[in-house]
């Protein structure tokens, strides 16, 4: 019974204990600021607390979700994939061609694009892997240099007038016909991408691939002990090839629910960032498909909420958004490991108690 | 969740590797020289190795070379820190805050403070509580961003030109001289010689003034880091705590080293330096903070690092690489065209060399690309200027894959490790 | 004391093994005096009543089971980890040592059961390091150079010291960590099995180093799972069992056999293995593989070697460590590649099969460095227990691999090697090392291998266990199977072998019958002392 | 964590309440109606386009005693805000940017009875005025004078991205230099690609491609680089302080008026985009019940589009900037466009 309630106290202490601080040091800068935390903090809540707020909270998420995926596929297997920046947005660009230009009804359009949003994604993210596995070229320098040549690709793309026009003043791709368009359902006046359907199967697919199957074992060995899973017959380099290909061709998807649920269309435009916020995705939900879920879900979330920090009376503290995704991610770490440290010591302890319980019954 | 950095190419014993270090590096520049001035010679693009190609091949190498530097002291302490960037960005805001009410000798220390503080929390983080270094950095540069931003707001807004996300501007030469050598700097005899265009020696000319001919005293600082940093590291007692903990901490803590206290300045120290790289944003640029000044050149000096293999001179070589070439691509379009010569010789000297080592494979496809090359140089087709942009990447990246390197990252870094354990 | 730990002292007391030791009053106080060290994990009592006292001057062996608790209680004598409950005094006086610093200040030093060695650093950096000379901040590197050469030279212990440690091999690397422990004086040194990886020659080179400074007043406690040894060269002994002191001894009034007996209360089993089984099929054949220098060294890894193993037979290699054991295994099971010669099973010659190919062709491997190329340390038993067999139809359909299977294999692997574990959920970086030996051992051997390529199979392992590891090679080998042992055991090697090879410095120097040949001779023929035409 | 320095934090607690009071506002108890202003990435303090419609906002705002609600885009969240803006109950929603184009195209129609404002684009519904500048006039004007101050008959151009709307900065200014001189040489640099941001806020790019400029001769170098700008303002300074007095010339406000003291003698004049009148027209439409949607193009003609006179270094070539300027404004010069 008292070790059930531990149970539970350990379970809560930690997500607990990192919203705690994170409230605290962000509570803490509003009064700096002059600004009453509790009105701010209310403030968010409400606003963030409206049906159209969780449902927005729920379609932001799906990008920083999938890019949480891809960067943990690299993760698994020791490789930092810093660059699912320039993966998504190459694979973006080419999509929204390939799904507004190609001939088809609308249905097939939607595959084809996603398709061409996955093969240009492992693409390019198999050039840092080949240069990884067979020139020894770091992947995070690889990684971060092709990001910057990306930028020159998409705008050489986004400038050739075969598949890019200037309209309103802007550099963007043919529209994609309605009929290509994601479907979504609308609760409350507020639209729910369905494309949640397909960030959920991505989800599933990763938690099986890497936990049951052997291909998932092997890259898991391969990132944990390179020289275990070579003496087991992975071929390592082979493996980072195959890993940097699976986890670029996720990232190629990042972009999709906002092509096929928001924009359809590619514009100068086109949201970024989404590569490295899926960075701290895949750590907070530590790699794991829910947890990152999880994480996508508190990120956008966050954001939203501090949209209310725009109308007084605590107008212009909307960067508590951002310094609360911060501390809450530093804390939730932070508050993981002290709990941990606190349970092991409590298991010692009970095992003495213990010890010393069994000694008293042994008669001498 | 911990990035190890593992090694998969055994290059074989050539001359090369058998080859005492300091040669190598003698034997590198010599050889870079020689490219380059041949480059410019046949292309005529003497922006290749001019005075002021130099000078500003300085101004935008010195930020990510600290920042790279910064990178060296927390990484061979055992820490990975990516969160350069945002303490580059702090380094900035306090560069920005501090030298609006001290000037530019405050701008440079107070970017070293508010980088320090960014180094501070890392090394709470990660040393204290044995956070994943990569969220913990990730965390950090989140952070950066919005508490600049969120400062910007109550410290700058109101105050001459500043606002939410600029700091009111200050005079940065006031107080800051410059060291100029003379003969080098103004238009002397030297300037002559580099005007005449002759092979070689106008290059060395070029080359000398942008070298020696002025530097801000700021600049005379950082550069200074390097050696600094180099001697801190491998010739005191710190030092050697610093790299044994980035080694193997369990055995540095078995003689009694402290290495939570050794880490902690070394990631305070990287915050420090990463702070200064942010200033010299500021101090060079118009003195004062900007919202996305650094524009990545924290993630940049993670690149130079790695690149120079966690050495001072290759951080060095790594960052000026990457500032030679950006200068290039925004002041010297049209040089771009010379560096495809410098390609084809350098693609040349790859086969030649991979030829030699047995490895014909590598060695026909550098000589496919140098004719490739060759072609392209000679028909004369202009480049994209999208394309010019992305050449300090792509130059980066292929000078990786010609010369590819087998990186030794400290053997600890980025693993977890807690005082008392063995392993 | 709490009144459990005088009430446990005295349960013990009574115990069948008690042995007249030293503690004889005396005079002059221990060197140490550990008493009722107790030290608690979560779900392990790793200490629980130690008590050791040594003598000042002698050299003091610590003996007993993996598990047993040896290794905690030196961690706690040198500061590394801190008493739950109990006293230690040195010299008399009673110490609390809250890190390793007031340990060495204390005068103790200690060499640990793995290397404390940064690889990437040099000899000299490693040994200066925390008690750099030099004025300042600035290190004087030539007078710790100097320092170091005259120490190394005082004790027969000669090093380079300028060499990188990546670059030396394990019995250099043990001088470097005895010459960390003098150069600042200790006048303690507490060695925990610092023999496991060496072999004779450099044994009998560390017994008169240490037979050397015990002379000169240094106290020495050692550990050890090799009792000869143990009785060679201790002065008296401390047995411990499950983290209690069961017994001390001297070693002129007792026998290896009463040791084993004391610490696992089994007999000491032997490796002899008379009964020949081997057949004229070759399995594996080995014929003129040559391997390549790398950028350092200057000689090829492997020159000309030939052999065959046959069908039921045992061929063991004898050797220095470094001296191509390590790149012949490797390039078996198809790591590295070779340069020259061929290598075939049954046959079918190996070039351009891949190691995932070469296992399910029926090789299995046992690497002689367990935790970076056998375990997956942070993963579960199970996740362990089907390494290298992932791909096997035996543990999974298609592409899924079947869980129920892998765990049921682990469970049989547990019960067969008795491998000391709660559950086969347990992550294996959580088993001592010996247990973790055993678990590789067992799931190599349940494989069913065809040819068996194993380094040391038997490293670090406890005497009990051991007699279940080679039962278990003997049984294989009945059955066929064709093993190619590597070991610096050689009273294994020769217990085991139907045919002892000889490698040095690549080659195959010498191949002899195991009845026939003495460890010392085999000795000679490691060194190079002795040379015969294979 | 706690990383920020207290010293200015604590320091500033003071200076931020006045600060953050001195903006004319807008909440408490204005009686007026409600209106949101979403302004572009980085909002308030990007001294030049969102600092210009501001100033109009601001004006707007005592005058007309709206109640405001403000919002800064962050790349992703503009259909978000323009829905919070509408169910805030906002009588007048004006996006300031092409940005807020599309996501405001669906939220006008969604609410076809609110009214809505885009600056620097154009969205097709009845709801909504699209007010777009002719900035390639405006930008003729500084090109006429960067022409009439050059002594070395050459100039340059630094655009922040490679996007239509800068190229149509620099389609006016090169028109206009070339009336001035036909044999003018012009170097042009943006400092990113299309779709890369980063240009409007890299000063040290903007500084290398200012010095280079200078260095090949250019003495007089405008700049529609957002807050990137600053580098050529430092770079002006530092040429200058060797010995050779150059000119830069800034955007979208007056920025003689906003940058660093030091800074202010270095610019020649700035092409100023009117924002804050649009924007001011804009709120005043509402108030008045006059609101039409529609496009609402500011040009030289209506005083959308002016070059700025501080620090009285055009006065000398007033008349001849004057004449272009009526000119203009009466079509018989036609300013090229790439749009
Ligand atoms: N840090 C630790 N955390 C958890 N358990 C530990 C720790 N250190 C030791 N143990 C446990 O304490 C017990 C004693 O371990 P110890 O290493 O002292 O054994 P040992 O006698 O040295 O064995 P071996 O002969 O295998 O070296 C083992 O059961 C081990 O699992
Ligand atoms: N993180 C950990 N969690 C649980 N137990 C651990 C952990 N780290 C170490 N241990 C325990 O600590 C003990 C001491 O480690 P050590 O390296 O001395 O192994 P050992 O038991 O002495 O191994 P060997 O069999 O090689 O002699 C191990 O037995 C292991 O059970
Ligand atoms: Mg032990
Ligand atoms: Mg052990």
């Amino acid at each position: 019974m008292s070790i059930n309630r531990k149970k539970v106290f350990y379970a809560l202490a930690a997500p607990l204990g990192a919203f705690v601080l994170a409230v605290a040091v962000a509570g803490l800068a509003l009064l700096v600021s002059g600004k009453n935390p509790f009105v701010a903090f209310k403030q968010m809540v409400i606003y963030g607390g409206t049906v159209d707020s969780l449902i927005t909270s729920i379609n932001e998420a799906l990008p920083l979700f999938v890019s949480g995926v891809a960067v943990a596929i690299g993760f698994r297997t020791n490789l930092f994939n810093i660059g699912v920046e320039g993966q998504y947005r190459l694979a973006a660009i080419v999509a929204a061609v390939v799904g507004a230009e190609l001939p088809g009804p609308g249905f097939l359009r939607i595959i084809m694009a996603m398709a061409a949003a996955i093969i240009v994604g492992a693409m390019y993210a198999s050039i840092a892997g080949l240069l990884r596995a067979y020139r020894n070229v770091n992947e995070v320098i690889a990684t971060i240099m092709l990001n910057g040549v990306m930028t020159g690709l998409v705008a050489v793309l986004l400038k050739w007038d075969l598949i890019a026009s200037i309209k309103d003043q802007q550099l963007r791709t043919s529209r994609l016909p309605k009929s290509a368009w994601f479907p979504s359902v609308t609760f409350g006046g507020s639209e729910l991408y369905l494309w949640v359907f397909v960030a959920i199967a991505i989800g599933i697919g990763y938690h099986y691939l890497i936990n049951r199957s052997r291909f998932g074992y092997e890259l898991r060995a391969s990132g944990i002990n390179p020289g275990a899973a070579l003496a087991a017959g992975v071929n390592p380099k082979r493996m980072i090839v195959k890993t940097m290909a699976l986890s670029g061709a996720v990232a190629g998807l990042v972009g999709m629910p906002l092509l096929l649920q928001r924009q359809h269309e590619f514009t100068q435009q086109f949201q970024q960032g989404l590569g490295f916020a899926g960075i701290a995705v895949a750590l907070v939900g530590r790699q794991k498909a829910a947890g990152m879920a999880a994480a996508a879900l508190l990120f956008a979330y966050l954001t939203r909420a501090s949209q209310a920090l725009t109308s007084p009376p605590t107008r212009g503290t909307k960067e508590i958004g951002t310094i609360l995704q911060g501390t809450m991610m530093l804390a939730a770490v932070v508050a993981y490991e002290v709990v941990r440290r606190r349970a092991e010591a409590n298991a010692i302890h009970e095992a003495a108690h213990r010890a010393a319980v069994q000694f008293a019954e042994v008669p001498a | 969740m911990s990035t190890t950095y593992v090694d998969l190419a055994d290059p074989k014993a050539n001359w090369w590797t058998t080859m005492s270090r300091s040669r190598q590096i003698m034997l590198m520049f010599f050889g870079a020289f020689l490219v380059l001035s041949l480059a410019r010679a046949v292309s005529g693009e003497n922006d290749l190795t001019s005075e002021f190609t130099v000078t500003n091949t300085i101004a935008l190498t010195l930020p990510i070379l600290l920042a790279g530097l910064g990178g060296l002291l927390s990484e061979r302490a055992g820490i990975v820190n990516i969160g350069l960037e945002g303490m580059m960005i702090l380094g900035t805001w306090g560069a920005g805050f501090f030298g609006y009410h001290y000037g530019p000798w405050g701008a440079l220390i107070g970017g070293a403070l508010a980088g320090a503080v960014g180094g501070l929390v890392h090394a709470v983080a990660t040393v204290t509580f044995g956070v994943d270094h990569v969220i913990s950095g990730t965390a950090i540069n989140l952070l950066a961003f919005g508490w600049a931003r969120f400062l910007s707001a109550s410290l700058f807004k109101g105050r001459g030109s500043g606002s939410e996300t600029n700091s009111p501007g200050f005079d940065t030469s006031k107080g800051m001289p410059t060291w100029r050598m003379p003969g080098f700097a103004d238009d002397g005899w030297l300037a002559r010689i580099e005007f005449k265009h002759w092979p070689i020696v106008s290059d060395l000319a070029g080359i000398s003034r942008g070298l020696l001919g002025s530097w801000k005293v700021y600049e005379l600082v950082a550069v200074a880091v390097v050696p600094l940093v180099a001697w801190l590291v491998w010739k005191t007692k710190f030092g050697l705590r610093l790299r044994s903990s980035g080694e193997k901490p369990s055995a540095a803590d078995s003689l009694g080293v402290n290495v939570v206290v050794v880490r902690y300045l070394a990631v305070i120290a990287s915050g420090a330096l990463a702070g200064v790289g942010g200033a010299l944003l500021v101090l060079r640029n118009n003195g004062a903070y900007s919202e996305g000044q650094t524009n990545s050149r924290g993630y940049l000096g993670l690149a130079a690092l790695i690149f120079g293999n966690w050495k001072p001179t290759g951080v060095l070589a790594g960052a000026t690489l990457f500032g030679f070439l950006d200068t290039l691509q925004l002041t010297a379009s049209t040089a771009v065209r010379g560096l495809y010569l410098l390609g084809v010789v350098g693609c040349l000297i790859g086969s030649i060399v991979f030829f030699r080592r047995k490895n014909p494979r590598v060695g026909r496809s550098l000589a496919a690309i140098c004719a490739a090359l060759l072609v392209f140089y000679v028909s004369g087709i202009d480049m994209n200027d999208d394309l010019v942009k992305t050449l300090p990447y792509l130059g980066t990246l292929l000078v990786l894959a010609v010369f590819s390197r087998r990186l030794r990252p400290p053997a600890a870094s980025g693993q977890p490790w807690r005082k008392g354990q063995i392993t | 004391m709490t009144e459990n730990a005088d009430r446990r002292a005295a349960g013990d007391a009574g115990g069948p093994f008690v042995i007249p030791g030293p503690h004889a009053p005396q005079a002059a106080p221990y060197a140490i005096e550990l008493r009722d060290i107790v030290k608690r994990f979560p779900g392990v009592v790793a200490n629980d009543g130690v008590n050791v006292a040594v003598r000042p001057g002698t050299i003091h062996a610590l003996i007993g089971e993996n598990g047993a608790g040896k290794s905690t209680v030196m961690k706690i004598l040198y500061g590394t980890q801190r008493p739950d409950e109990g006293r230690i005094e040195v010299n008399g006086v009673e110490q609390r040592f809250k890190s390793p610093k007031d340990a060495i200040a204390a005068g103790i030093g200690m060499v640990f059961q793995h290397f404390m060695l940064a690889d990437n650093l040099t000899v000299l950096e490693n040994v200066i390091l925390g008690a750099e000379p030099g004025k300042g901040v600035k290190i004087d590197i030539r007078t710790a150079r100097e320092t170091l050469t005259e120490l190394a030279a005082a004790n027969g212990l000669e090093i380079d010291p300028d060499a990188f440690v990546s670059e030396l091999g394990v019995g250099e690397r043990q001088r470097v960590e005895i010459l960390k422990v003098l150069f600042r004086g200790a006048r303690i040194v507490i060695l925990d099995e610092p023999t496991a990886v060496l072999v004779p020659q450099e044994v009998d080179e560390l017994f008169v180093t240490l037979r050397e400074l015990a002379s000169t007043g240094v106290t020495i406690v050692f550990i050890s799972h090799k009792l000869d040894e143990v009785l060679a060269i201790a002065d008296d002994i401390t047995v411990i069992r499950k983290g209690k002191t069961v017994a001390t001894a001297i070693p002129s009034q007792v026998t290896a056999r009463d040791l084993a007996q004391m610490m696992v209360g089994s007999e000491l089993p032997s490796a002899a293995t008379r009964t020949a089984t081997v057949t004229d099929i070759a399995t594996l054949k080995v014929e003129g593989v040559t391997m390549n220098a790398t950028a350092r060294g200057s000689r090829p890894l492997l020159d000309n070697v030939s052999f065959t193993v046959h069908q039921g037979e045992i061929v063991g290699i004898a050797g220095i460590e470094g001296n191509g054991q390590t790149e012949l295994l490797k390039a078996i099971i198809g790591i590295d590649r070779i340069d020259g010669g061929s290598i075939s099973i049954d046959g079918h010659n190996l070039v351009g099969v891949s190691t995932s190919d070469r296992r399910e062709m029926g090789v299995g491997y046992i690497p002689e460095d367990r935790q970076r190329e056998a375990l997956l340390l942070p993963s579960p038993l199970w996740e362990n227990a089907i390494l290298g067999h992932q791909r096997s139809a035996r543990f999974g359909k298609g592409m899924w691999i079947d869980q129920a299977a892998a765990r049921a294999y682990t469970e049989q692997i547990i019960s067969s090697f008795d491998v000391r574990t709660p559950s086969v959920d347990t992550i294996s970086l959580a088993l001592s090392g010996g247990n973790q030996q055993k678990l590789i051992v067992g799931r190599e051997m349940l494989a069913d291998p065809k040819v068996l390529v194993a380094a040391h199979p038997t490293r670090g392992i406890d005497v009990g266990a051991q007699a279940a590891v080679w039962d278990a090679i003997r049984d294989a080998r009945g059955k066929g199977l064709a093993l190619l042992l590597v070991s610096a055991d050689l009273e294994e090697l020769l217990g085991l072998s139907d045919t002892v090879l000889v490698m040095l410095r690549g080659r195959i120097v010498a191949k002899l019958d195991p009845a026939k040949v003495t460890k010392s001779e085999l000795g000679e023929y490691m060194t190079g002392a002795r040379e015969v035409a294979a | 964590g706690s990383d920020t320095t207290t010293t200015p934090a604590t320091e500033g607690t003071t200076g931020a309440s006045v600060a953050g009071d001195t903006t004319p506002v807008t909440g408490g108890e204005t009686t007026g109606a409600k209106m949101s202003i979403l302004f572009d990435l980085k909002g308030r303090g990007d001294k030049s386009f969102n600092d210009s419609a501001a100033a109009g906002l601001d004006k707007g705002a005592a005058e007309f005693g709206y109640d405001v609600t403000e919002e800064v885009r962050q790349g992703s969240d503009e259909a978000q805000l323009l829905k919070k803006a509408a169910d805030g109950g906002a009588k007048l929603i004006l996006g300031v940017g092409f940005a807020w184009g599309e996501a405001m195209a669906a939220a006008a129609a969604e609410n076809p009875t609110l009214n809505y404002a885009i600056v620097d684009s154009t969205v097709d519904a009845p709801n909504v005025a699209g007010l777009v500048f002719k900035a390639n006039e405006g930008s003729f004007l500084v090109g006429a004078a960067a022409a009439l101050k050059s002594k070395t008959g050459a100039i340059g151009f630094i655009g922040g991205v490679d996007i239509p709307l800068i190229q149509d900065f620099f389609a006016g200014y090169e028109a206009g230099a070339k009336a001035v001189n036909p044999d003018i040489k012009i170097d042009v640099k943006y400092i990113s690609p299309a779709g890369d941001f980063s240009g409007f806020n890299d000063d040290a790019k903007a500084r290398t491609i200012a010095l280079k400029q200078y260095e090949d001769g250019a003495d007089v170098i405008f700049h529609a680089a957002g807050s990137a700008g600053n580098g050529l303002f430092g770079a002006a300074k530092e040429v200058s302080a060797a010995g050779n007095k150059v000119w830069a010339i800034g955007v979208d406000s007056d920025q003689a008026l906003t940058a660093a003291a030091d800074l202010a003698p270095f610019i020649l004049t700035s092409m100023i985009k009117h924002v804050d009148v649009a924007v001011y027209e804009t709120m005043k439409a509402v108030s008045d019940g006059t609101f039409k949607g529609g496009v609402r193009v500011f040009s030289v003609a209506d005083g959308g589009l002016d070059y700025a006179t501080t620090g009285g270094n055009v006065d000398d070539i007033k008349t001849q900037l004057d004449d272009f300027k009526a000119k203009i404004a009466s079509g018989e010069i036609k300013v090229p466009s790439v749009s």
